[in-house]
């Protein structure tokens, strides 16, 4: 069963953005933890972060076939064509925030990345490979820091408590399910999202049982990322992240 | 005194001081005071190059710029842990930092203005910053002395990709080589100050020169800075902002003129461009991280507590 | 005596960078105001700016005559293209630094404008007499709440004293002097900055009297935005100030 | 019952109702909640064209859209005071709105993507403000009445300036007429929202209608707009996202397709993309803004204090 070069490189390029601009966020905390180690630890995950997105971003471009980049695909596209899902341009909000979204994620990728490992596709199989380990590593360092702060004091359970509720919109999004993700679990490339909905329930439940939280209800999950519709702060973002690369267009860095 | 001249002949033996072993107050406070500062340097340092991160121009240079801000962290988290084997905490020192009353290098308190900047630094300040650690990392405190042996194995990989963005930037785009020359004129004179006072008007110099935590004086230093960093900036097609900038065939050094000594008393004393902003910053990643921190004590008591009490139970 | 047209354009680009990127600042508020009476006035100040910037824009495009437009000349130069001075680059901070930096600008302007309405340059003349008129309202309703802040609650009282030591190190470089300044003094087109410091003082001090502040000092001015050496913030705002005009290059709006 | 009958006698001929004038408690009720919800509909209607003052493409535009964001302040500030009149004060209302008690036009938890959403808001959303705004200049209540005559003279100025961005658009590159395209679609069916329920699920409508605070049904209005709004798309050369619409030759209207109810109510409810974020903005606002308000009461009452004693002193 082959996948259609469309569907193919959307797919890439939707797995690249969420990384970027995940990425991104993370970046912006850089030299403002609230503690050394963390100031040690996040920029650690932003690099996981970015290096897994470069390499899918040379990979989306190289099945494209049309001369384009890896900074070409990060930078130089419009925001409609963005196709990173709502969660990870979420503003940063407050540490419980950063690291419940960050954990979400990791907990959402970590079995993506482990069954993409024995992808049909050997390209994609070799990143999933290096990948696994890193948000393996994530989905720790961030679980723990739910759980600390779940169980901290009485501020920080408010806090963790509010970040629950703050993302909870943002969920189900990961999960969600068209042709272009079919086409490419159907062709063996990538598992389903959808099949992935138990494997991040149990992380996230072991998890949040330590940390006494609930796990994330909503009545209105919000959707449209992944067609590129995004909220009011991706723009600021992005006019943040392109800044340069638009002011001085065909410059080599 | 037999102590003290007892101390001073184990330093002219180059035997390393340990945490443990017998010194000097002097000794104890001048290290605390530089390591400190040096600590501080290293996290304050974070701020100027963090200002880039989410604007470096591709996702390479994003992916170098953010592993080197890490590695900052890295040291940071090193060089405190050397201070507090000399019975000195980090929550002391943040606290001294952000009262103001410990010093860090004012380096860090001109702003970023643009990508060249970031090659800049990394070049130039890392540069001086090299030329400073290179000797410490025989300084006669050990703790001191290995944390600097890692610091500058990585500091002269940040000065390497530094450099290697100038040359990028020098052989690009007419823009992007005014860039390049924008920054050398702005981070010039700033990197010389980082070698501190002329000797004849350094507070602590001769002292640790004895006691072998310098090894070389501010004006040596920036002599041996001068003298390496100018062939790369020619190599470059940059111009230095300095006319009285020339070789001098005879000392076998390069002359160059004087430094605005004013800007640089001003600067130490709290009147750079992004003195308060570096301290806000500093200030307010500590308040808004409080609860956090707090958190994480009360969890691990917590913890700690329960983790008694099952033992407890099981016995 | 004639002024170079260098030293003309540079002239008029700085005073209108001052109004540009302060009616920006000033409409970040927008929407966010402290109470719906604010939410009109704070518009209608940044539109009187703005307003000017598009006077001195189109002036200084034509001095120029290089066939660059007003929004070429708003949008498309580079930081450190942009000549205005620190103070209005600073962020907005609370309302007390919002209002005290409108105040300062205004009380500065107020008198520039009167001065210059009397300019052997027939244009600036006329940009000058219709500002004058705004600029009072400015320093009128700003300083009335300088005053409100300043001899209002506690709390309002001790944010106001800390917006004074904030903006303290920006208020020189308003009267800051140089070859341009001068040469255009020199050519009655404009007054020297240094000589509107008794207007702007008194001004202050007149408000500052009703409102229990102290005068703002200093032992450390800033300086470098006429020279466009500007703070880190600026590079923030023009991000988002240029993206879609460096996103869409040559696209008519 | 004679009350309510001279009542509904003076509305039939048309009289005006003013404050001082009796009514009944369920015309008031009415009122207040429809005022009410106009008034924070402007207000927060400033965020989504709020959000594209800093990025506007010129200065012409930008200084355009100060002056609208600004403009629907000013209606806010009518219309709460055309509630007032009623009894109510504009602190109350502003907290039923926070609380989520009070509502506000579901169009606003869309949220502005793109410099045509600009265009399409002033087309679109202010064009079907228009539709439900006209007949409300005749509203029986005279200060709402007003009001609205006010009100709608410049809501049809922004609706020309949205209407010519769009042109603009339309008539630019290609990727601007895409931009054009997609902002159309992502406003349309919100846009046909705004006019409410289906005139057969429609709550308030009949008694509305008899007390002449309403003279047209959701789907009358709705109608007209459609009825206007499709030749000037089609002069745009922009496409409708509606396979069902077309010119019904017979009914002399256009047949459109059937709005998505169940995306109607969950936004009503408070599922759209912006419902948290726009009441969040506000709250921010408010709450942030607490400190200055009690400033300026604190001031006024100082100052009156003080012009009292003055005045005693005098005596």
């Amino acid at each position: 069963m082959e996948v259609s070069r469309d569907h193919f490189v959307t797919f890439l390029l939707r797995l690249a953005d969420d990384h970027l601009i995940l990425g991104h966020r993370l970046s912006e905390w850089c030299g403002h933890a609230p503690m050394l180690e963390e100031d040690l630890a996040m920029p650690n995950i932003a690099l996981d972060l970015i290096g897994q997105a470069r390499a899918l971003y040379q990979y989306a471009a190289e099945v494209e076939g049309k001369g384009r980049s890896e900074d070409d695909l990060a930078y130089l596209r419009r925001e409609r064509e963005y196709l990173n899902c709502l969660m990870v341009e979420r503003p940063n909000g407050d540490f419980a925030h950063t690291m419940l979204r960050q954990f979400y994620f990791a907990a959402f990728m970590h079995p993506f990345w482990e069954k993409a490992s024995a992808s049909t596709d050997e390209t994609l199989a070799g990143i999933a490979a290096k990948a696994v380990k890193e948000v393996s590593y994530h989905v720790r360092h961030c679980g723990e820091w739910v759980i600390r702060l779940g169980d901290g004091t009485e501020e920080s359970a408010a806090r963790m408590k509010a970040a629950v509720e703050a993302l909870a919109p943002y969920v189900d999004e990961l999960f969600e399910t068209d042709a272009v993700s079919e086409a490419v679990s159907k062709a063996g490339i990538a598992p389903a999202p959808a099949s992935l909905r138990s494997s991040f329930d149990s992380t996230v439940q072991r998890v949040f049982a330590e940390a006494f939280l609930d796990m994330p209800e909503t009545a209105w999950p919000q959707t449209g990322g992944r067609q590129g519709r995004h909220g009011e702060a991706m723009g600021y973002l992005l006019a943040e992240l392109q800044h340069i690369q638009r002011t001085y267009p065909g410059a080599v860095w | 005194q037999a102590f003290l001249d007892a101390f001073q002949k184990r330093i002219d033996a180059e035997e390393k001081i340990e945490p443990n072993d017998p010194m000097p107050e002097g000794y104890r406070r001048t290290l605390v005071r530089q390591i400190g500062q040096h600590a501080h340097s290293e996290i304050v340092g974070m701020l100027p190059e963090g200002n880039w991160i989410t604007r470096a121009p591709s996702l390479r240079r994003k992916a170098a710029l953010l592993a080197k801000v890490q590695d900052e962290g890295g040291h940071g988290l090193y060089l405190y842990s050397a201070a507090e084997t000399l019975g000195v905490s980090r929550e002391e020192m943040t606290e001294e930092l952000l009262a103001g009353k410990a010093k860090y290098s004012s380096i860090f308190n001109y702003p970023t203005l643009t990508w060249a900047d970031i090659g800049a630094i990394g070049w130039l300040v890392d540069g001086a910053a090299i030329m400073n650690q290179i000797p410490l990392c025989r300084c006669s405190y050990g703790p001191y002395a290995r944390a600097m042996i890692r610091v500058c194995k990585e500091e002269s990989f940040h000065q390497r990709q530094g450099y290697e963005i100038m040359m990028t930037l020098a052989n690009g785009t007419p823009e992007q080589k005014e860039m390049a020359q924008d920054a050398l004129n702005r981070w010039w004179w700033p990197s010389l100050m980082m070698f501190g006072p002329h000797d004849s008007d350094s507070q602590h110099g001769d002292q640790s020169m004895r006691w072998k935590i310098k090894r070389f004086t501010n004006d040596e230093l920036r002599q041996q800075f001068v003298d390496s960093t100018v062939p790369q900036g020619e190599f470059l097609g940059l111009t230095f902002p300095d006319p009285n900038l020339k070789w001098n065939e005879e000392r076998g050094h390069y002359d160059f003129g004087e430094i605005d000594w004013d800007e640089f008393w001003r600067v130490v004393k709290g009147g750079g461009p992004m003195n308060k902003e570096r301290l806000a910053a500093r200030q307010k990643a500590w308040d808004e991280g409080a609860w956090v921190r707090e958190a994480a004590l009360a969890h691990a008591e917590k913890r700690k507590a329960r983790a008694e009490a099952a033992r407890m139970a099981a016995e």
